[in-house]
């Protein structure tokens, strides 16, 4: 299934690019996700566990279960204010 | 509940946006927070901060805090407005107002919402020279 | 560390004192208290408050109060209005304003001023139907 | 020794005066002469346990030992703001 992954703020730098899609295997859990992305974009390895995931606008845990279509984000802890 | 969120790069006009009257005759507190970008931070010296967002999720997530702060105090209104972009040293980047009956609550809302928004709100600044 | 305390008995003119940057470059927080006269006081419709003071000792708790204030946190800036006489309900008949490096030390030092001046300075009111 | 006794808010309408001048007695305390004045003006004397008592700008317990010329200020709780 189809998935599109956007990175935000210095993910985007590390990345090389803002958004990138990604083909994942049916019953791909997005913790799943985030692997294969690190494995592609290796400088965003080292951060894996401080990276913040969200599908569409809400935050979901590794173990949200992705379909056809989601909106991945993955972005460094926030700093507003 | 009156809520208002407004992203913006334009300079924030604190003057302009500040009452000199509550909103309504129930209204006994205005509790008003502003956010100034500091010229130093750790030691250097900083000439601006540059701040960018997802803006899409941002207005979620303020949703979700508005709601929850609807849910919790007794709020008359709640207003926020965050600076995108270049924002200079001494400048706003954040200017937070809740009005209540009493200022305890409002006090408190304005402090959770602003920690909430620290922790959940995805907005970046990166450091300019 | 900046202080300031002005009794009144003209309207607050709070947007004329509200700045649109900080006053330093130290400081990343403005915490601004507005308290306003509610329209309804236990149930009952008030059109104003008469306020009156015991005005030097107002100065001199004021004053023992912003020392506390400097000795316990690192503020920048504190100021205070109260008006004094006849104030319509929707009005603003106290402003406070902290200017501080962070928002923990402006969000504190703001209520523990609020707290200790209903204690301790010398001010009344009285509701007018 | 004088003293001089100011009454604030409605302590000076209980009282029926802003301000009155009272002869006590070598060695009084703040609190004898606080008895002498809810004598003096007994409407005040349902208030006791709640008046608050100054000499000059600072507040002052009833054991306080009063001094020629002392300016005594007494008023209910405040409510500023």
């Amino acid at each position: 299934m189809r998935i599109t992954v956007a990175f935000y703020s210095y993910f985007a730098e590390l990345a090389g690019c803002a958004e990138t899609i990604l083909e994942a295997p049916p019953g791909c859990s997005l913790g799943d996700l985030h692997e294969m992305v690190v494995c592609r974009f290796p400088r965003l390895a080292p951060l894996r566990r401080s990276t913040l995931l969200a599908v569409g606008v809400e935050y979901q845990l590794g173990d949200y279960q992705l379909r056809e279509d989601d909106q991945v984000s993955l972005f460094p802890p926030v700093q507003g204010g | 509940m009156r809520r208002q969120l407004t992203l913006t790069c334009d300079p924030i006009e604190v003057t302009r946006m500040t009452s000199s009257r509550a909103p309504d005759r129930g209204v006994g507190a205005i509790v008003t927070f502003i956010g100034t970008v500091r010229g130093e931070e750790s030691g250097g010296e900083i000439a601006a901060l540059e701040y960018t967002a997802f803006q899409a999720m941002v207005e979620h997530q303020f949703g979700q805090l508005f709601e929850a702060l609807e849910a919790r105090w007794p709020i008359h209104s709640v207003q926020v407005v965050h600076r995108l972009g270049r924002v200079a040293a001494t400048e706003p980047s954040l200017w937070v107002q809740i009005t209540a009956p009493h200022r305890g609550e409002a006090f408190a809302a304005c402090q959770w919402l602003i920690d909430e928004m620290k922790r959940l709100v995805p907005i970046w600044k990166k450091p300019l020279a």
